[in-house]
């Protein structure tokens, strides 16, 4: 039997290579055009400690690496539990364990489950033999996936030679060597529970191999962005890092600022200057930023603002995603400061969500905050490769000449949006300012203009929440259970959906994109037809579940499902769940369910 | 993209009628910046003047340019987004001695370090005017004032000092006491290619201290040039700039005979660095990402 | 027929001493016994400019000097109109002019009304006759006071005699035949529509004469505060300028710091350093301090963080009142941090809302922030001397000399509260930190840390949702219509109600001190016999009925009424919707009333 | 307070196992921060040693004093609050040089013109290790680093003349290549009555510059000792302080010889000018607002 989906976990010592074989391994399954997802993980200290990853391989499109593994690979003992819940082995599991750790009879204890097969295998003492040393220990382990799992042994080979063709002859031939001998290690012990990998189709479409971070700095140079200012902090870094590379080709500037507020207010500077403009960040970073971010609003000044979530309050856990932000996003600024939040759902939708919040940026002349995660934006994957004809670019609305002889920065408009002029454009010169201000920029203490001021700040959003487009429903629109979700663990909730259906479950998925304001209608819509369901989320308090409660009348029966950060959800127990709440109102046509877990 | 065409005085002064107390040094260094603009030559929309908060704050929007009266502190990071945005625009930042060496002190020594052409005028009245009448890092020890009803019990920053330690290009000081004096060295600031930094003693009539007011500057400032300062000596004007809340010496402490080039210079290198390569085009980026 | 209550709004250019004309009066009615209200309104300007001030005298206790003057003074008209809608005249208002500024036959146009009375007084006439310079003005004023509205003339000469005691004879002298001739003149013209305050009873209860944000400083030191760090700003500063004229007696430390973050910065320090402490700003102030109250959250530590909140967003309107940073205060941080925040509702209750903030910070080890605003800090007003026996004082909880002995600074406890130690104390050595960290304090990544740590940190504040007194209720508690208002609108909504009742109409306002965490039982019994009503607020978006709703079912027949600041609501336009709804409901059983005003 | 007991270097260790890289500098600061803390006799819990975030941060939880692992840029704000609150503590601050000198770099002229009796050590590895290589402010020009794969543009932070400049009042110099060297200076900054600084160049094996390691330092260093440095002489301390970058100097910089008044001692003189005051107590506090 194949398999057409499989997801291996590994992990070892520092200098055991476990994060290079994990890039190998996906980069195989790029060339080759399955879809992958890694994800990798380190102890505490910076360099030289224990590392894992978790990759999954599938023929078709996937969501989240959560969830038991097919394929356990264990280096040694205690690294891999140091990993804990991180790699979970179940009763489907085989554990493929360095032979020179032996395990007794009773073997380890995964928590009281037993493994479908322990297959202890002579890594260390492959690579030492045929290469001559154990660094190529992770080239046996890729030998062992080829033999055993069907494991993309050619993109593997061809992934070798070109990852060690910059290194002597020598290190080049040792790891072919070290590969072939796993692999015929692994033909010669064939594993009567392996289900290899089903080979694809020819109608594999082009791929690409990145993260969200890379698409959100790839998406920003599309977008048009030419001016980046940040400060680095983990798990956000990359983006500074990717158009540290990219932007200067592209005519842009990258500023790495003396900290988070003088990035956003170099930021700030670029767009009033007329450029579009993006800063990055996590928690941390947007604390400090949102005194600029609230001139931003009242100034009118378009940019993006990115927060890559990590686990909070404070420094909390900067390498675990959490969605705990959400109220900081929406409410961080003082005064009647409204601003749009998005949230990419996936890696390859990181990048339609930052073209989107540049569009909504420059076209409502606004602060945009995209809410992505240290999930999203640092897990690898091969996506897709994106047809960027599909999206229009939108520039700020520039006064015409007419406009411009008696030019009012801030004039009262229908929608809210007045027309914007930047420095050396003759007749357009104003002032901006934090202050509040009158149609022509002049500083004012009036409450009637003030009142006026708010009211078009904030009424110039609304066109927003019609946006059914930034909203996607899966599953049965008539069905009587739904799940909101949104961000990476709308991934989760995606697999989850399609697992409860496999369970016979109808049920139904609201990811939004928007995150805020809120698009009332949107879930009103979406609740009409439910009598149970949940907001999944991953933040102690499910913030998001609390924001539409703000706008939404939500029914009873949707339950908030909150849990904090470095917990991550499965999609088993999401369709679990599904599956409790739907046998419930089949007992209780009143739905008055009693939730499993909270 | 400079223009021909002259412009007067005038051409700077915005409808916009200052609110600052009647005899506020600000007014002597609005005229300055009107004065030296003009000198200058730039068309008004060409220049962009940025500011934090506070009475002095309040200067770009009394003038015509493209102004930006920011929040507390925050000027110098926005200038400097302004000019890596939009090189060929004159950037002016101008602030408070609270606004420049309190809250936004930590932004100086970087936007210095970077050097970009940015002419920062910070009017330095020793007080916190706008928010009536507190301690500001510049009042000297035992100050009462509002908030030091006992007296200041801190030495105050030295920003001449400063500015020299952090290698700033060109560092002066000027008072509204000597106008003309004032206006010229704005203009010489601005000329000057890199980050220019103008201290301008300008007293708050209101809350200052009265031996501070015009009429004293008047009476006891000393121009560098009458001691013969040399303006290419930085040791000899970190000298100097120890008098700093004594003496009040007027005039340029130092300018750099060869001033390097200014970090959009570098900016603009690093971009040359890319034309003529083959670079995937913007709308085909995500072809970068296709593992080969 | 006299008056218990009178409304005098009085505005002049700068020089003619009409703030120190609104200083004395109110100083009278303090050292006479009244209750009263002063507020002061400037032009834009720093100095020289208009200035106004609105002073309500009244034998009860007042909230508001919001709605129509019963007596206007102009000393010029040009002035006067500079102020607008602050300066309300309606046809009970008896205007009284200089009469260097004549009015023509239709006399000046207050919006159309037409006033009880146009009263011409040559008071500079008067002045420069007396006095010999027209700086006696005001003097000649506070005369034609006493002589018309029976001003108390007997504490308002003693005041003018004290005021100008360290000045030179002649100046007292000119003064005094000022107050006397004003006074004489007033005798000499009668005015048949003047009601005189009606001289008070022997009961009057000892008084002093304050603002919020004195109150919130004297509270501070009695409470046991022993160190302030800030920054100034409007207009918050007078806090930090009070404690520095009076910490130091006893025994504190008032450290003003390079900005707000190093404000917060040093408290966050104090308090490690086992201190009660406490910073104070405005909403720019708060929005940098976000990162560090986030990090007092996560470190456990006591703090007290006062927004005396102004017109936002950004710089906004520094010099009017708002209460737009509901959202900011409640969820500026990122990550799950939740933390209480209380808002005064008068003057007077500053003091007791910053007592109880230390209690609440102290006792739960946790970061309170006070809400008060531009209205309650700034405004001046005469109340009764609070009896402070009535307080406890709650200390932070130490460790034993057992708990000590393994001590763990983060110990699970059934409160969630665990026994803190302060460097100094032998044995309670531990790290604090903003990351993560087990019970010991050691920095963990782990999940289920994390998760029993953001249960403990939240569930710790539980308590304060049951706390009652915390909560105020006006009115019949079983009536069929009810308001929320908080901070200093609750106070007009109070004289709101009473008028309301005036008009026949039953009805209840809730004023909750507590603002966040939402206490959900509260609100729901106070809603519970409701069918129609509102939550009244200054701000455009109504935060704290979008807060309510996150937690609590808030009828659909209770709306917001929202109004950004610099709009002052008064107490008639309440009652009258008051009104309306109750007419509404009668007609209406269902209440499905539409709002007059939103 | 201050304890008779000695304390040896175990005293201060704590349980947390360092997780610094095999080869970190800061393994050998911690090292002589422990011998420096013994030889000085206070007791750990009359410590408190305070950080804010990044590698070198991590300092506090290795030791056994209150420590406190705070936010990126703030370890001199809370330091000052401590002390202040609690002046007979000794007090440690501690952080990279992003830390102190990007993010925090503004607190730093405050704190040292405020002259408060704490110790502030900087792990200047010219590098943000814990973000894993990114541009530090005092990476030379030039250097290709993460966030800087062209190379820098901009001349870096000179934390030595810049603190000179601040007027601190005890600067110096060391590297853990030299750890008896290193525990002498920061001894003698603890012992300093008044602000202290100590950069130490302490080398990031992992990202830092392969020529600024450990064996570089060992051979590079030189003693200001053995070039007859005169460490009362503040301008010649900020002439040899320009070498920073490139000569490598150790020990003292600056000590004033008469070091002034600290801040904790002027805020004590303030207290004490009220003792004996007729001061209402402060349960009646409020009737100081009853008009008379
Ligand atoms: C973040 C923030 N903190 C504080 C303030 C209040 N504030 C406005 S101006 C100012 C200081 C004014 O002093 P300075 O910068 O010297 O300018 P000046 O008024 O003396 O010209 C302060 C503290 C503010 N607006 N924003
Ligand atoms: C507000 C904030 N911004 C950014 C970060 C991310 N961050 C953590 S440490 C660090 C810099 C580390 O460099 P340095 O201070 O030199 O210390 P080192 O790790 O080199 O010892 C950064 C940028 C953060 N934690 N908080
Ligand atoms: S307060 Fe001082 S600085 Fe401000 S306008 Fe008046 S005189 Fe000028
Ligand atoms: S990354 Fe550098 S600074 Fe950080 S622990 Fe490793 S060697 Fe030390
Ligand atoms: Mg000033
Ligand atoms: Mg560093």
């Amino acid at each position: 039997m194949t398999s057409d989906d499989i997801l291996i976990g590994m992990a070892g010592a520092g200098g055991d290579g476990v994060i290079s074989a994990g890039d190998s391994l996906i980069t195989a399954a790029a060339l080759t055009g399955y879809h992958a997802i890694l994800t990798k993980s380190f102890g505490p200290q910076i360099r030289g400690g224990e590392s894992s990853f978790k990759l999954r391989v599938a023929k078709a499109e996937v969501f989240t690496v959560a969830g038991t593994l097919d394929v356990a690979v264990a280096l040694n003992w205690d690294d891999f539990f140091r990993f804990g819940a991180e790699l979970p082995v179940g009763p489907k599991t085989i554990v493929i364990y360095e032979a020179d750790h032996p395990v007794g009879p009773e073997g380890p204890k995964f928590g009281g489950v037993r493994p479908a097969a322990m297959v202890p295998a002579p890594v260390a003492k492959i690579a030492k033999e045929v290469a001559g040393t154990e660094k190529a220990k992770n080239t046996v382990v890729l030998g062992l996936m080829a033999g055993w799992f069907g494991f993309i042994p050619d993109a593997l080979l061809t992934g070798i030679r070109k990852k060690f063709s910059k290194k002597s002859e020598d290190v080049l031939a040792q790891n072919e060597r070290a590969f072939l001998a796993g692999r015929e290690y692994a033909e010669a012990h064939p594993l009567a529970e392996a289900q290899p990998l089903a080979p694809l189709g020819t109608d594999a479409s082009p791929k690409i191999l990145t993260d969200g971070n890379e698409m959100c700095g790839a998406a920003a140079i599309f977008a048009g962005c030419s001016f980046f200012g940040g400060y680095p902090i983990t798990p956000s870094t990359e983006i500074m890092q990717y158009l540290g590379r990219e932007l200067w080709k592209y005519g842009g500037v990258v500023f790495q600022a003396e900290d988070e507020i003088a990035g956003v207010g170099a930021v700030v500077g670029a767009s009033f200057a007329g450029k579009k403009a993006m800063t990055a960040t996590s928690g941390p970073g947007m604390s400090l930023k949102s005194e600029i971010l609230g001139l931003a609003t009242i100034a009118e000044l378009p940019l993006v603002c990115v927060n890559v979530q990590r686990g909070g309050p404070s420094t909390g856990i900067p390498t675990k995603s959490e969605q705990s932000d959400v109220f900081q996003a929406a409410f961080s600024a003082h005064g009647d400061a409204v601003r749009p939040v998005l949230a990419p759902t996936t890696v390859a939708d990181m990048f339609a969500t930052t073209v989107e919040a540049f569009n909504i940026a420059e076209e409502l002349q606004t602060p945009v905050i995209i809410l992505s995660d240290g999930d999203i934006g640092q897990r690898k994957e091969v996506v897709d490769l994106i047809d960027t004809s599909r999206f229009t670019l939108i520039e700020r609305r520039k006064p015409t000449s007419l406009e411009l002889e008696h030019y009012q920065r801030f004039a009262m408009t229908e929608s809210g949006v007045s027309p914007i002029s930047e420095p050396g454009m003759p007749g357009g010169n104003y002032l901006a300012s934090g202050i509040e201000h009158n149609e022509a920029g002049a500083p004012t203490a009036s409450g009637a203009i003030h009142a006026r001021m708010n009211e078009k700040r904030i009424k110039k959003l609304s066109p927003l929440k019609s946006r059914r487009d930034l909203f996607e429903v899966f599953g049965d629109p008539k069905a009587a259970i739904g799940v909101v979700s949104w961000g990476s663990v709308s991934g989760v909730a995606r697999e989850g959906l399609r697992q409860a259906e496999q369970l016979g479950v109808s049920a139904k998925l609201l990811v939004p994109r928007l995150i805020y304001p809120i698009a009332q209608q949107v879930y009103d819509e979406f609740f009409a037809s439910l009598r149970g369901g949940f907001v999944v989320e991953q933040s102690h308090q499910g913030q998001l579940y609390r924001v539409l409660r703000m706008y939404v009348d939500v029914p009873r029966s949707v339950e908030s499902w909150a849990r904090s950060g470095s917990n991550p959800f499965t999609p088993v127990e999401i369709a679990e769940r599904l599956r409790d709440i739907a046998m419930a109102a089949q007992r209780n046509q009143s739905g008055n369910h009693e939730p499993a877990i909270d | 993209m400079s223009t021909c065409a002259s412009f007067a005085v005038a051409d700077f002064k915005s409808d916009l009628k200052p609110i600052w107390c009647p005899g506020c040094g600000d007014f002597g260094v609005l005229q300055s910046i009107y004065r030296a603009l003009s000198a200058i030559g730039r068309a008004p929309h060409e220049i962009s003047f940025v500011s934090g908060i506070g009475c002095s704050s309040r200067i770009p929007g009394y003038t015509t340019a493209y102004g930006f009266n920011s929040v507390h502190g925050r000027a110098l990071p926005i200038a400097q987004g302004i000019k890596l945005a939009h090189p060929e625009l004159l950037v002016l930042a101008a602030g408070g001695d609270g606004d420049g060496f309190s809250i936004g002190g930590g932004h100086l020594p970087h936007a210095i370090r970077r050097n970009l052409d940015i002419t920062y005028i910070v009017m330095d009245n020793q007080i916190y005017g706008l928010t009536k009448g507190q301690l500001s890092p510049t009042s000297p020890r035992g100050l009462h004032t509002a908030s030091s009803v006992f007296g200041s019990l801190e030495d105050p920053v030295n920003p001449l000092l400063y500015v020299l330690g952090y290698g700033a290009r060109f560092v002066a000081q000027g008072t509204p006491a000597d106008m003309a004096g004032l206006s010229t060295l704005i203009e010489a600031a601005i000329r000057f290619k890199g980050f220019s930094f103008v201290n301008v003693q300008s007293p708050c009539i209101t809350f200052g201290q009265p031996d501070q007011q015009l009429k004293a500057h008047k009476a006891g400032m000393t121009s560098l040039a009458s001691v013969g300062h040399d303006p290419t000596n930085r040791i000899k004007a970190m000298d100097l700039a120890q008098a700093y809340g004594s003496t009040l010496y007027t005039g340029i402490f130092y300018q750099d005979p060869d001033a390097g080039p200014t970090y959009e210079e570098a900016v603009e290198t690093r971009r040359t660095q890319f034309s003529g390569k083959p670079i995937v085009p913007r709308q085909r980026i995500l072809e970068n990402f296709i593992p080969r």
